[in-house]
């Protein structure tokens, strides 16, 4: 399989059985669990219950390991809200599906991201990544022997989401309308504690939630991964409905159900627990020696086949060949624009830059009393009870990824990193999200492949290994498939949390890295001039470790007052992020290391850079470092009054008030959605 | 123009679950001893108040606003539509 | 001092309340399952935030009807501290051991932020370490969190002391931007916003831990 | 015994506000085009389906459980209440 080529394996990677979770040794005997998952078709028609039941099922995800949920992170894609109404239904009530799911949960969502991009209209890309913690000796360490029984527990089988593995991979026009999952977070919470009860007693051999593919994937999976058989019952399965076929019963996709192997010892205290939450709790079948599921309708059996044949079905060798369009895109670069000023306020404004307190201000991003770093900055930061604190974000960059999927795809990769960073946290692990169109098509299938490859490079390099992972194919609207939307998870452990101050003052702003003519695939060029084509940033992965522990060592020593890293609309953007949330002014010079010309300067988004801030009295030690690494940097300039004033040599080429540029940034996405 | 009281009704359709209505029922209802009552569903009501030259032309109104504003999901939820009280 | 914890299907403040009182204040806490009586020892009651039965109906409205909430009432009878938070000062409400109702916010939505509170009333067991107008900073998580009242009950209210914080700011259009209320007799305390998340400086952005003095007013309340 | 289905009807007091039924209208009024609504209320709608000897006692039935578990909160709501359909 391809995925192989992704480095799995690390000092701190914890490999069980039958996970669909990942798992990192944390310190101290505790481990955090990892997992991402998308729901994208379901979404796309009803975003609501599609986003909600997404966060549930990667929740389950990360219980099944026998750790608790403790963060959630949502990646979120629509199309051109500006103009498509139907965009700002589907984000409205994708972003209410799951602030209604995870809220009630008391899981914390606490990161995330939003873009917007006309490839995505009619259609959504909705990723939710989840985070658990527990301790190493309470991992289940899935194992079943012959005579074990299998329980399923918690809400009721139904008929929803029958036929639903079948839609995720359809096309929207042949949609089954019997797909549509009701979301129920109440019994998903009930479940969860339910599982950490069942759990703390020991109950529990063995353990998987039910997703695509309902009790079929989920018994003969589990088989295949315990190397057991396993003989069940449909009759045996707690119906909603009257009337179920066994297909329909073996096939539901209803939510908020776990497959549990337990004991013959074990299981009246697990009943009894399920009984006090008020879960069902059924037993289905039974473990037996040989490698064969056996479904029965009492004593009738309706299929014996090897569990392998069910689980194993991969990704075939598909032809691929790289994409005509790409040849295709706009090869001349804009003339120049008459006012910088009024470009940066558009930029800031824009619905891929505008601040996102619209969205996480929906979300309980506190519960838990984890959050040391609030969504808002660079990534979220978490307090963990061994000492210890977790830095994590999620990231895509489609428009890259589109001009360019290897580069595109290692460089949201890289900026998932420089986020974590910024908090003073290590990468420790990633996740990936690979979401693609039809792999069919030879020239989508080829934007896989190098897309994977560029984070497969980038992650050997950096020996930042994936602890998990997921596909999503078929992502394809009426107007054709999406861009590439490789996206990356990262997460960070710190022995201290570094949590940023403002700017004050006489403060000094500074740029760690090399800002190149790389405006393919930027918001200036997309969102300003309407130009999709010229050359994407390209990461050089010694260069990102160089400035990555400089910038790590800089926070350890703690001679920076905060960092902040600089993509998205660039420097330009970047240091008008620090001034607003400082609410101070900034004047800034543009001699940027790497010579890139006036625009670039001011709007490229090349990897690898941080803007640092740092107080007069360790601005000596600041440079000092720097200069000690031969990592490059700039000196921009100092904090200071309420205006931002970007100067080219003499010449100030943007003169914005801090204040006026707060507004447009903080209010824009709300007005836009309330249209 | 006359002014129409007319009432939307959204819920979910028949074959697709209604959670709350569920947990009404068995966390509440039963437990204080209602046996009788076997089915608790939940519906959202909209009342508009509109002016409109007659009942039917306020009802079809009504409709197309909440088909335009997607007020509903009609793949999940099905809606009933009624001129609920005439006035002047 | 022993400090009730009560859980309610779906609550999901329980464990953060009960580290902040045990960690970090050094109290006795113990959680007390719904179905269950509440044990005779305890001092002090806590209803903990969350979305009791989903939030169903409306927030608070089932579980109101648990069997343990005779107990509170029969313990609030008694002068014993009882504490609601969020969805405990909902529930507090719907059994109407609180006066008022708690409606959707304004803005309709979910609402995750951090605000400022104004002490009204510094006599209750949770707010004697206060001064009288005090600001202190707290966050709110909720989306049924707007108090409401009518006129005269406010006006009675007002007469009574039962105000016992307001907000800084309008926040989510409450009447007279009530957060925080209490019984005539003072001892059962309802509050929207989540003081368990504003007492230790690590997770609290404002850098000024003033609402701790919650916590230690019921402690201070124990020892004399 | 027969079943029947009783629906009850909450929506807030005339004199309370109703912050989503004005949003829903004001989304609409800033659409333009649809003048015609002066006014939206929002409410929530419960079905039970109860078995009684006659629709009366069905009502009555369903009213007292309404009043007795606090279905709807007398100080900010009402409620109507209506036999919707009977069968056996
Ligand atoms: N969908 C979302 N859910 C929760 N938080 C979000 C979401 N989108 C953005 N955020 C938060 O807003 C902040 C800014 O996001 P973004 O602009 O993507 O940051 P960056 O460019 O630094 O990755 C981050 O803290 C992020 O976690």
């Amino acid at each position: 399989m391809h995925l192989k080529k992704l480095p799995m394996e690390g000092p701190l990677v914890i490999y069980e059985k039958g996970y669909d979770s990942g798992v990192l040794d944390a310190g101290g005997g505790y481990v955090v669990t990892a997992h991402i998952e998308s729901h994208n078709h379901p979404s796309a028609v009803e975003p609501y219950g599609g986003a909600a039941t997404g966060v549930g099922g990667v929740i389950r995800d990360i219980l099944s390991a026998g750790t608790r949920p403790i963060a959630i992170l949502d990646g979120l894609r629509f199309g051109d809200i500006t103009k498509d109404k139907h965009a700002r239904w589907l984000f409205k009530s994708a972003v209410s599906g799951i602030a209604d799911y995870g809220n009630c949960l008391g899981v914390p969502t606490v990161g995330g991201e939003v873009e917007f991009d006309a490839c995505y209209q009619n259609y959504a890309l909705v990723d939710v990544a989840a985070v658990g913690f527990g301790k190493k000796s309470d991992l289940i360490r899935n194992h079943a022997q012959k005579g074990d029984l299998v329980v399923l527990l918690g809400g009721m089988t139904g008929r929803d989401g029958v036929g639903g593995s079948q839609f995720a991979s359809d096309l929207l026009e042949s949609q089954d309308r019997s797909a549509v999952q009701i979301p129920d977070p109440f019994i998903e919470k009930l479940i969860i504690e339910a599982v950490i009860e069942a759990r703390r007693q020991k109950l529990i051999h063995a353990m998987k939630d039910l997703g695509g593919g309902g009790l079929s994937c989920a018994i003969s999976e589990t088989a295949d991964a315990l190397g057991v058989g396993i003989e069940m019952d449909v009759k045996k399965v707690h119906t909603r409905e009257s009337g179920m076929s066994p297909e329909e019963i073996m096939t539901s996709e209803s939510q908020e159900r776990m497959l549990i192997i337990t004991g013959s010892a074990e299981i009246k205290r697990l009943q009894d627990i399920c009984a006090k939450f008020r879960i069902s709790c059924s037993v289905i079948g039974s473990v037996t020696s040989g490698g064969q599921m056996r479904i029965k309708q009492g004593q009738e059996t309706l299929a014996d086949l090897p569990a392998s044949v069910v689980a194993n079905a991969s990704l075939l060798d598909l032809a691929s060949k790289r994409p005509s369009y790409l040849d295709e895109l706009d090869a001349e670069p804009p003339g120049p624009i008459p006012d910088h000023t009024r470009t940066l306020e558009l930029l800031v404004a824009s619905p891929n830059i505008s601040s996102r307190a619209w969205v996480y201000g929906r979300y309980d991003h506190e519960v838990g009393i984890r959050t040391v770093v609030r969504p808002g900055l660079d990534a979220s930061v978490l307090r963990l009870d061994n000492g210890r604190y977790l830095a994590v974000t999620i990231d895509a960059s489609p428009k890259h990824c589109y001009v360019d999927p290897r580069h595109g795809a290692a460089g949201c990769f890289e900026e998932a990193c420089r986020n974590v960073a910024c908090t003073g946290a290590r990468p420790a692990g990633m996740l990936d999200h690979l979401q693609f169109g039809s792999p069919e098509d030879p020239e989508i299938f080829w934007t896989f492949l190098e897309s994977l490859g560029g984070l497969a490079e980038y992650s050997r390099d950096m020996g930042i290994p994936c602890i998990g992972g997921k596909v999503s194919l078929y992502n394809e609207t009426p107007a054709g498939p999406i861009k590439p939307t490789p996206m990356v998870a990262v997460l960070g452990l710190a022995d201290r949390p570094f949590v940023a101050q403002k700017a004050a003052d006489g403060d000094s702003l500074i740029i760690l890295g090399d800002t190149k003519d790389e405006m393919g695939g930027s918001e200036y060029y997309e969102y300003v001039h309407g130009i999709v084509g010229g050359a994407c940033p390209v990461v050089d992965s010694a260069v990102s470790r160089k400035n990555m522990d400089a910038v790590l060592d800089l926070i350890e020593g703690r001679l920076v007052k905060s960092v902040h890293d600089c993509s998205k609309g660039g420097l330009a953007v970047a240091a008008t992020e620090l001034c607003m949330t400082s609410e101070i002014g900034c004047d800034v010079g543009l001699d940027v290391p790497g010579g890139a010309p006036l625009d670039a300067a001011l709007f490229s988004e090349s990897h690898s850079r941080y803007l640092l801030v740092a107080d007069a009295k360790s601005l000596d030690s600041v440079t000092s470092l720097l200069g000690k690494r031969g990592v490059p940097f700039g000196m921009l300039g100092k904090f200071g009054g309420s205006r931002m004033r970007f100067a080219d040599g003499k010449k100030t080429v943007i003169d914005l008030s801090v204040d006026k540029a707060q507004r447009a940034w903080s209010s824009s996405l709300g007005d836009l959605v309330h249209g | 123009m006359p002014a129409f009281v007319v009432s939307v009704t959204i819920e979910n359709k028949p074959g697709i679950s209604d959670p709350e209505g569920d947990t009404i029922l068995n966390d509440l209802v039963l437990q204080g001893a209602h046996e009788a009552v076997s089915c608790i569903r939940t519906a959202k009501m909209l009342r508009f108040t509109i002016e409109e030259s007659d009942g039917d032309s306020a009802l079809a109104r009504v409709q197309k606003i909440c088909d335009d504003l997607r007020i509903y999901n009609p793949l999940v939820s099905q809606v009933s539509i009624g001129v609920q009280a005439g006035s002047n | 001092m022993r400090v009730g914890v009560v859980v309610f299907p779906g609550s999901n403040c329980d464990r953060d309340m009960y580290h902040v009182l045990t960690d970090v204040f050094d109290l006795d806490a113990t959680y007390c399952w719904h179905e269950h009586g509440l044990p005779k020892d305890v001092d002090a009651i806590v209803l903990p935030g969350g979305f009791s039965y989903g939030d169903r109906l409306r927030a608070g409205a089932i579980a109101a009807h648990s069997p343990v909430i005779a107990d509170v009432k029969r313990m609030a009878e008694a002068s014993v501290p009882v504490l609601g938070v969020c969805n405990g000062f909902q529930i507090l409400v719907e059994a109407g051991l609180l006066p008022g109702a708690l409606l959707k916010n304004d803005s309709l939505s979910f609402m995750c932020e951090w605000t400022e509170l104004l002490v009204q009333n510094n006599k209750t067991p949770f707010t004697s370490k206060f001064s009288k107008n005090q600001r202190i900073p707290i966050p709110i998580a909720n989306g049924e969190g707007r108090y409401y009242a009518d006129e005269d009950t406010l006006r009675e209210m007002e007469r009574n002391g039962q105000i016992v914080f307001k907000y800084g700011d309008r926040v989510n259009g409450s009447s007279g931007m009530i957060a925080g209320v209490c019984n005539p007799e003072g001892n059962v305390v309802g509050m929207m916003p989540h003081p368990e998340r504003a007492a230790e400086p690590e997770i609290n952005p404002t850098g000024r831990g003033t609402t701790s003095l919650m916590f230690e007013s019921l402690r201070a309340g124990a020892a004399s």
